[in-house]
């Protein structure tokens, strides 16, 4: 059993595992870029090494400069985080081979999940929905396609193989329409791609983004820890999350997710990981699976009430865990909002020396950051600076809470995405729930004045 | 405390490298606080307004120096295979972008204010800036 | 159902309650001595008024001045939080002859509870353990006075009924002193308060401070919501409280908690309350009953997960209790440190200004109060500050948190009794618990080296 | 403290590594932060050393005045009914107790730190008196 670990991130995510680290009692060992010198983390390691200047390529993503790192300092494991190697079943590799715990799963799980084919093949044979359509590409025979389109139900998206980025791609919503946008879309992908191939798959027009969070043993034990709603984004970015999703039915919502513990016993898989959704209709399709730790991880701790990162470190430790699904018992409702320094206009970066620094508290609130009043946010990474997570009784409770707790924090010196989570928590929509991935972006479009 | 004490305790302040003094003295308390660039005095009704980034605004004077608008890693070239946006010597006209700026993951393109020739370019490609830093000299 | 409360309190308690109120969508009305004119709840609440002078005596004691900004508001209702009126009978009365909900119980429970004979009695009648004794002077008969003393057990104290502020007593440990103390205490008695009536009373030697928190609706509901653990104080000031009250079997709490809820019962008690105890060697003895808010109520709040003071609104609102005793499940275990401006050495007071404040962070981790940078604590009231409460698995998981949390907070400007926290978040026998009353005191006086 | 005084400590921090340097003398406090350069932010260290009351201390050189250690209500009596502590003209011994501030619940004697007479009180019985505030002037 490891006594200390390594932290091969930064920012809040690298505090929020030192915490979790010393709530265990296990020494941390944080290394860190020339731009992190002065992170409050940094200054509270058992032993901190900078592993290089501030871009992330020569520092948080040199996999040599971190186990070097690791061994000079005697790390006895590594913790990724969340980015950067996270999910980079190399590294892992590497990692195990040098003898030391990569906290999280297995190489082989990180790669199979990270191929998009191989993770809906693994995922269908444990019996978690897709996206519905056939794994290959389609038929000449214009009757097989029209009976493979109505199996899958109209709305349905014709795809080029060797398409992407919007590109080789046309939705089709009746039959009639299906072969000549067949015959079309073939014809362009043969010029674009020079690859003729299409598949066909089901159209979703207005899905939530809802996903499962899992966390399993090594003694074969998989949990699933409820759901969470993160349908609340701008240009893919979620920007609010909540759990649990609001408005599914909890027989569907624990098919699912006994689904998803059954789908980790299957591919042994171990440590934390997320299961993501479309949600449609009553339905759910997998999407991905996030094999680390999520940024939205704090509303599943919330309502679960289980520090889930202190539970990733007592797996990778090789613990039983002590808990059963039955002990499982969501309560109430929880929000996240990620805070950035970004102009909540344009949403331009605003890095630079944070002023004033007031934080909301009580009951009910809680606040992940590294920042702070005379913080520098460093252009060189993302712009999230802070999480605000609140937990009430119920939906209404917790959102009341949130408007609470935007209403007493502040940020001075920078630009933040505050005025936009103000907004966004007093919009009636936002209000009655359940909204899809192409709200926000929507709403801002309209530009509606200020709350 | 009088004026020329408090004038003694800039100048003192003016000559060094501090970011911040204080002194007290029979209930007075001096505090001076000097923050790199042209920075704004920090409040708590900061963040409510819609914004105040650290960045010269578009209705300053045109200055003869193309400054940086926001911190971040400066480029001379879209891309590595790409010419630069300017030489020295090059005329630029308003509105041109003459560099661009990586913060956070995001490009930003400096663009000049005003017609002119740049005089000099006072930035390695690839190093960071600060807001409000000078850029590129110009005529 | 009230739509508006008046505040009358300050500090962090009125923040608390303001807090409160908003979750509910109540407006709220502060009324602020001129001394916390700055305060941020001042500038949040809906209506804000100015009451007198920093001296308590000419504002948050003036009822006058309280009543008459209530009605020149309009306010519907007053919250009273802890201190100042808070159990004040006539306060009370007069706050309902106004027309106005008092958040609180009647005057009548607040006279009651007030008078601690009256108290004493109440609680026997309901069944609450009380220290034994008889409610009466002692007889003459050396027989039955020791007859008396046989049935309380030894060690037991004779008493004055005249004396008080530690005079006029005589600690008595085994019966062949009994009769000579007696008569000593008799004759001391006569001389010093005219008066030769003596009581007798069991002694506790180390004795632990163990409260109930209770609540009652206006219909005849009432539930306990736990136990905590107040010993750790020093001159009388609770310093560090937790939940549940360690080493103490389930049931024997569940007994005292239920007898608890039935006396709210028998004296008609609505709203919040705390049973006072003193536990030694495995029996309960109810010391006095607190008709208010708690500082200490964060505690149960945490490991009740229930917001009492929501839930304090929402009884004083006339709503039924939506919780039942079974609904009552207390999880984990939490630590609240109180936070005062004072030297940590010889704990003089210390006002000033503060002029840096780094708050803790993270799961489990909740910080409430009315201070931070810039913020001038005054001299004119007490000096607590901030009020830092850890949640955990159970006591090693949250006494940990709290060491972690402890080590992230920092409060410059001022002197704060932080280092004192620390000392004890890291002494040994606080690690196992379950200490009594005098064992802060006995360590300070020790002098130890500091953690 | 004069400017010479406090350009020496100026130039004194600045061939150091020094984040912060504070320095009190006669009333007077002095504080000098640095923030580039290898320098930690001192804040966070300074609540762990057993504090930093906002207090001239005992080793100080005897001042003609004598300031209020702490902010408080000023009583120049120890109750309504007792005589003053001192008055006007009167002599006094070091360690002597010259009035009482109330903070938080709490009184405070203060005491002469050196012999002399009371020249003046400069604060009416019952105000809020600030840390270093002159309460009474000796000779």
């Amino acid at each position: 059993m490891f006594e200390s670990v390594l932290i091969a991130n930064r920012g809040e995510i690298a505090l929020r595992i030192q915490r979790a680290c010393r709530s265990l009692g296990l020494r941390t060992i944080v290394v860190y870029s020339e731009a992190d010198r002065d992170a409050p983390y940094v200054g509270r390691a058992d032993v901190a090494v900078c592993i290089g200047p501030a871009a992330a390529t020569h520092s948080y993503l040199d996999q040599a400069a971190i186990l070097l790192a690791a061994k000079a300092t005697g790390a006895e494991a590594i913790h990724p985080g969340y980015g950067f190697l996270s999910e980079n079943a190399l590294f892992a590799e590497r990692v195990s081979e040098a003898g030391l715990t990569f906290i999280g799963p297995s190489a082989a799980c990180i790669r199979t999940m990270g191929d998009k084919v191989a993770a809906k093949k693994a995922m269908r044979a444990a019996g978690v929905p897709c996206v519905p359509g056939p794994d290959a590409a389609l038929p000449d025979d214009p009757e097989a396609v029209r009976r493979l389109a109505r199996e899958i139900g109209y709305p349905v998206i014709v795809k080029a193989a060797g398409g992407g980025g919007g590109r080789g791609m046309r939705i089709v919503t009746e039959e009639a329409a299906l072969l000549d946008a067949l015959a079309v879309t073939r014809e362009e992908a043969k010029r674009a791609f020079d690859n003729g191939e299409v598949y066909i798959e089901k159209f979703l027009t207005h899905p939530r983004h809802v996903e499962i969070q899992v966390l399993a043993d090594g003694h074969g034990q998989a949990l699933w820890l409820g759901s969470r709603d993160c349908s609340l984004q701008r240009r893919h970015q979620k920007v609010i999350e909540e759990a649990p999703a609001l408005g599914i039915a909890d027989e569907l919502i624990a098919e699912i997710g006994e689904r998803c513990a059954r789908a980790c016993q299957q591919i042994e898989y171990q440590g934390l990981g997320t299961f993501e959704f479309l949600f449609e209709d009553g339905a759910f399709y997998f999407i991905e699976m996030n094999t680390r730790l999520q940024v939205e991880h704090p509303v599943t701790e919330m309502t679960a009430g289980i520090d889930i990162v202190q539970q990733q470190l007592r797996v990778a430790r090789g613990e039983r865990l002590a808990l059963t699904q039955a002990d499982i018992r969501c309560r109430g409702h929880a929000f996240e909002c990620r805070i950035n320094a970004e102009n909540p206009d344009n949403f331009a970066p605003s890095p630079g020396r944070i002023t004033g620094w007031e934080l909301p508290g009580g009951y009910g609130v809680r606040v992940d950051s590294h920042a702070g009043a005379g913080y520098t946010v460093s252009p060189h990474y993302d712009s999230m600076i802070a999480k605000l997570i609140v937990h009430g009784d119920d939906r209404a409770d917790a959102l009341a809470r949130l408007r609470l707790a935007l209403d007493e924090i502040s940020v001075s010196g920078i630009s933040t995405n505050l005025p936009l989570h103000r907004r966004i928590a007093s919009d009636p929509a936002f209000s009655s729930g359940a909204l899809d991935i192409h709200y926000l972006e929507r709403r801002l479009r309209e530009g509606a004045p200020r709350a | 405390m009088d004026l020329a004490q408090i004038k003694a305790f800039i100048d003192a302040m003016a000559s060094s490298d501090l970011a911040e003094l204080e002194a007290s003295k029979d209930g007075w308390t001096l505090r001076l606080v000097r923050h790199e660039g042209r920075s704004q005095p920090a409040s708590r009704v900061a963040d409510r307004s819609p914004s105040r980034p650290n960045t010269p605004t578009e209705t300053l004077p045109a200055a003869p120096e193309i400054c940086a608008p926001l911190s971040g890693i400066v480029y001379l070239r879209a891309g590595p295979d790409l010419p630069p946006y300017v030489e020295v010597g090059q005329a630029i006209t308003a509105g041109m972008a003459v560099c661009v700026i990586e913060a956070m993951k995001t490009f930003i393109e400096v663009r000049a204010e005003r017609d002119g020739v740049v005089e000099a370019i006072l930035v390695s490609p690839g190093t960071l800036v600060e807001a409000g830093q000078p850029l590129m000299r110009t005529v």
